[in-house]
């Protein structure tokens, strides 16, 4: 994180009124005040939304459990005993212990270290230690009713092996809150075929968990920022491609499709691309290979699942990125990649080579979190008060090309919904 | 019982000599920004791989880097020096508590090493990019040691923004 | 400190009311809030209160100096050449400079390092250079006087060799403020013999200071998160044991009398207790031997003298420990460990290696900072906002038996009519 | 930067309510109040100031850039193509990344390197990749317009090579900024003659930026702080000298006249500086030689000129250190050592040899840090909240003799006026 | 004057190689978190103490932990490894600057090393638990290296929550 | 290419443990604050000079630090050890990655090394001061290495406060 933005001391909260031109400028704020992240915790993130927190595939069998989070809230994914996914929160309802320490783990029962308060893996308080004390002396008091002490628990849906949890009481179903455009290319990943967990990532960008959306809303980057992606094809201006939309706004799924080799740009593209390279050669080309295996139009699909979840389908790379926000300053990316059981050694191999396009070491997942830092910096230090997201003009919702923020615009039109502002 | 005896002979301390100037040349190649020398300590079919401690341990096999091969560690090489954008900054290694563990028959030295990794952003402060450890296998090609291996291990599970270079 | 409590953004100040349930419920709040915070320091820390600052044994001789810390504020504590002792603020009266550096020192003044205004050892302005200027140039008004730009200077008691501080002018006695209870097992430890400093621990807890008081007035814990107290019947269910609490509810003694050898734990209590193994022997059981030195029923007792001082006598391990809040969030513990002039050279080591139960490396202490570590965490990040001290019912004060939470409603008793909350 | 800074919560917004005692009484809070400091940032580092940015020598040749700052807002110093210097803001103009990432460089245009929108060396928009979107495509609204979305320029000037901005659009020229008493002991160092740059410090002062102009007002401090400068006779009692201050109260010229040699210290002077010796000689004294090289009486100008640059001349080792405010608590120093061109060999190293007395690590400089360091830490830390200055009554503005704070009321005197406090 | 003339013999060249590799499976025991096979390093009368720059400055006998004997350092490795409560965590070390003293005439051999000890508890950032330096006396059993006194004296003040393991 | 076969031959080698060891020697003078004896390290005419690595990559003559002599080393450690004000800190060093480069004729060596010097305030939490590199010209004389030249250049663009003592 930037020293300034580890040293200055906290601006002034700011008028919180949008810019008159809607949602071609966005204030700097909704990126840098403590108030605004405050409100985005209990309206987004604890409001009405399906929050990522696991994969099935993590925890297999009874008993199964795994730190994650809703939001910055800490929350313990177990499974119990007859297979049923529970999502609780990680604090004990004594004293107010973080209870789960491993980040993964198999018990029959949750232990709290303190007074070692017992919960089952549903997160119903079991047992207390000295509950009827000793002797008639001291214990808790008669109407104590251990079902009043339960950890908090939230509600839970899964997809395929996808689970999400939410605060929100009365939520609608999964498939209602994403929409057909967006579960389609979910299921493309999910359906059907058995995840194995090939490993994670973890790493912190000095920015606003915001912009990870907007980085992913905004094809125009993905044609100028990555040398990779438009040197060899994978997502360029001239490929077929789309930047989908659902209604509300708020989800999204960037589609590319390769060309079987080296794309086709027009001579006026390439002088628009600094990025582009016709020379550019790899020693090993086939880390790039596309091995069809879906059923998809697409090579590439990268989906912001709102409020927390990535879904990466490059070509052969696959992976979930959950999204912890710390501040508005800064966010914990957490990246579990997998592939498929039944997954020849070879295949498997080809998908851990093409991981070397994403993640914090990523030839991609560097450029775009180096860009998402260099924003924060300059919204945190500069005296300007606006970013511009003018281009395809006011347009909203899908597009068929790259040349467009018609996406992000999108997001904030729920945003600013959703936030009352 | 501790291994002090499994590394007392003459021929694994003179290996680890070797070892500790082979990995000095090798950060002071990443410390000066020369990552286009850098594929030459390996071999042409070395694995070069950073993954967390938490994936090694569990044994799962992704990596934040995973090149199989000269020609990936290559190409890896020609994106950091060529295409790929980050801010500037300055590496500065310590490497310590190598290791010799043994020698097969085919030559294949098995050693490990402890790392630590300074990164500088020109503007900010110096910061801890990652503690880990080399798990290493070398062999020898005409009279110099290569990389056949190495996985580097981190500690630091959690990476700051983004790993650049080679570790 | 957890990342989160580095990167989270402030909390919104919370609307700071009392949960209904009186004492049985404590509000998060209480460990969190800045502005709570900055109340115990004005109404506890420099409110009226006893703060330790030293022991006499550590400035033995007329010059020796200490640094130490009134709350969280800088103090000197010094013996003048008559050897009185005096506490005063490590602030320059110039321009504010934290003058005295070293931890501990001998000299006979004070001199400020920036432009070497000079104090004594009572912290009495005594001289400033150049005062009359140079060739009439210069200097000071001839109306400034020294007297009227001395440090800040506390009032001061000391009982038995243990010295304490207070910034409010009309303080009672030591022995008034703590009580008769408290005082007996206070003057077990300090009354009569000399004591010998054997050396000092410093570490940071990343949890509210009062969690430390709450800790030690918490016999409920102790006999289930220490295996070593339970195992080796130090502290356990079963054991002749009390939780003395003063009448005005601040203070506290956890005592207990620990069987000559291994106790007697019912079937009953074993149970209840994980942490109590049968089969855990020592290789070394020395370590745990009680050499009868004290005039004292108990062969442990844990005293919490508000706000800042526990004194630790766990068999025959001795030593004080000084909180100084840093925030609400953290807090730094100085421990000085002792034991007394006389003592033999294998007193001595025995008292050295029952010190392997204490500090931040003892088998309790690892324990206990950890458990306050997960406590704050919990708090800090969870969506709850209040914990239970239901054991024992609503019942306060002195108890005899170790089921019980009483004492720490009795603190916050004391603690919500001196915050006015 | 000491823990407690790092860890205590944010004191409570003071009342901002200067003490009666006028400007010999400052009150705490000018130096810690978040409050205050988002004030300064607007009304004096970005309100009617010249702020130093760079030096010509720095950026000689057409193309050449520097990264920089004003208050604490980076900006980029450029040269155009035409030789004009340009300040604009470093924030790029689409969503605001902070564009410019090396500190020195040289170049025909300055790229952003998240979508490539592309400055000319002026701050000017040049060129938009993809405006007008792909076959008719997206791109950017017809109405846009390339002139309306440049960098923020900001005013800039120059005197004998010294660059400096403003935020402020009607500018008084520099020479009237400082006034001609400033002017002339700054032109002495920059006019006739052609910089040569010798090298980089950087360094952090956990202190409010205020103290280092303090610092170098307080001629008091000098001549009982800093050994090396008493012992021999840099700067002390019996030197010709003066604290010279603009008719503002802004600026300052702590001046002095080294003797041929030892210094004439008068007996009583000398029972005032503790850090005075007689026997104290250096093995290799021609470090101190002073190499007469300047049209002015003095062999010591260290001049303070609002609100973040000070221009060092001690003996024959030149440098501008620029002050980069980082919030209430720390600043940033950035020290650009120099020569001339056309130094010989020898005269560049008695300038580097010298170098050994200022600097972070200078044997002047590691005590003025030192001593900023402790005085911050007392005021943030401790229980009193105003420091006195009161050396030489309330007189102010210039005088000709050490033994005086005449200058720190007389700059308190602007601050106030401009601060509205 | 400087000391290196001291440590210029060869037989104290030889020693420093022979601590070195003590000194590289004494930290791969605890970052391995093999507490259990700790004590193996010590001899039965083993002395092993962590303590404070203060302390050890001011004589002041005190110990973070303070060993006498293996018996004691059993129970201590078996109380981390089975009893007590704490937070999963890596440790890494960072051992150098090894400096062999002296040897006496009974064999004991003075020597010296600095550490810096890294902590990444698996949920934050990679920390500095402590640096400091060893202070050794090393017996020969039965050709092997044993520690009869180490004394870990840290330079970091103060400890952050806790110290779990030995250093 | 690497440089690992450059430091192969023996001669090379048994120069890093000699250099090595006076590094050790010199840390241990320094972070035991008896930087009185620190000058002993160096040649009559030795240059002794810390800057940053902005300064060095530029060829920036500037140091934090410049001594021309052992007079001007002499007067440095004579103003710290006595003169100088600042607070009381505790420093500890660790050098590795030592690497001789060559030995010319007139027998002066050519080596660097990588140090990492951390420093405690003494109510403070242990900062890593600096990392950095120091370049250095050994020569013989009277059969001791000696300094006749240590750049240290720093990584660690941004000093805290102040560098009081020689790195
Ligand atoms: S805090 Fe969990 S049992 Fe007491
Ligand atoms: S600040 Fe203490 S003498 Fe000036
Ligand atoms: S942020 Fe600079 S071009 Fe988009
Ligand atoms: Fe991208
Ligand atoms: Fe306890
Ligand atoms: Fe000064």
């Amino acid at each position: 994180m930037p020293d300034s933005a580890r040293t200055d001391s906290p601006a002034p909260a700011p008028a919180l009124r949008w810019p008159s031109d809607g949602l071609t400028a966005i204030p700097d704020w909704v990126y840098t005040s403590p108030e605004i992240y405050e409100r985005e915790i209990e309206r987004i993130f604890k409001g009405r939304t399906w929050n990522f927190v696991a994969l099935e595939a993590e925890i297999p069998e009874p008993g199964c459990f795994k730190r994650s989070f809703v939001g910055a809230t800490p929350v313990v994914v177990a499974r119990d005993l007859k297979g049923t996914v529970h999502v609780f929160e990680n604090r004990c309802a004594h004293r107010g212990a973080e209870l789960c320490r491993p980040q993964l783990g198999k018990s029959t029962e949750i232990v709290c270290p303190y007074h070692q308060w017992t919960y089952d893996l549903a997160g119903n308080l079991t047992a207390v230690p000295f509950r009827r004390g000793i002797k008639n002396e001291g214990g808790m008091p008669k109407d104590f009713r251990l079902e009043d002490h339960g950890l908090l628990q939230l509600k839970v849906t899964t997809r395929h092996g996808v689970v999400f949890a939410s605060f929100c009481r009365d939520m609608e179903s999964f498939e209602d809150y994403v929409g057909p455009e967006i579960l389609k290319d979910f299921d493309a990943v999910f359906a059907g075929r058995r995840l194995r967990i090939l490993g994670y990532y973890r790493n912190t960008v000095p920015a606003n968990w915001k912009m990870y959306h907007e980085n992913l809303k905004d094809p125009y980057h993905a044609t100028l920022l990555h040398a990779f992606l438009v040197s060899f094809g994978l997502l360029v201006a001239g490929n077929k491609s789309a930047m989908i939309v659902d209604p509300t706004g708020r989800h999204g799924t960037m589609a590319s499709a390769k060309p079987p080799d080296r794309p086709q740009v027009d001579a006026e593209s390439k002088t628009q691309m600094r990025a582009f390279s016709d020379t550019l050669r790899l020693a090993d080309p086939k880390f790039l290979d596309f091995v069809r295996e879906f059923d998809s139009p697409w090579s590439v699909t990268m989906q912001t699942i709102w409020p927390n979840l990535i879904v990466q389908r490059e070509l052969n790379t696959l992976g979930v990125r959950q999204i912890v926000p710390r501040g508005p300053n800064e966010f914990l990316m957490i990246w579990t990649m997998f592939g498929y059981e039944g997954d020849s050694e070879e295949m498997t191999r080809h998908r851990l080579r093409q991981g070397n396009l994403m993640g914090p070491a990523g030839f991609l997942g560097i450029e775009d979190n180096e860009a998402m830092r260099f924003v924060q910096q300059g919204i945190v230090r500069s005296e300007s008060d606006t970013s511009v997201v003018a281009l395809g003009g006011t347009e909203e919702g899908t597009s068929q090309h790259l040349i467009t923020e018609a996406a992000i615009r999108s997001m904030y039109r729920h945003y600013r919904e959703v936030m009352g502002l | 019982m501790p291994e002090g005896a499994r590394a007392g002979g003459t021929d694994l301390r003179a290996l680890r000599w070797e070892i500790e100037e082979f990995n000095t040349d090798y950060a002071a190649v990443l410390d000066a920004g020369r990552v286009a020398d850098w594929p030459d300590f390996f071999t042409e079919d070395a694995i070069y791989r950073i993954t967390g401690r938490e994936n090694w341990d569990a044994k799962l096999p992704v990596g934040l880097i995973y090149c199989e091969g000269m020609g990936m560690l290559r190409d890896r090489a020609l994106a950091i020096a060529r295409t790929t954008m980050f801010a500037p900054r300055y590496l500065l290694h310590q490497i310590s508590n190598t290791r010799v563990h043994s020698v097969d028959t085919a030559g294949t030295i098995a050693a490990d090493a402890n790392y630590a990794l300074f990164e500088t952003l020109v503007d900010e402060r110096t910061t801890l990019q990652q503690v880990g450890r080399y798990h290493d296998r070398f062999v020898r090609e005409g009279g110099r040691l290569r990389l056949k291996e190495r996985h580097c291990v981190y500690d630091s599970v959690i990476i700051d923004t983004a790993l650049i270079y080679p570790v």
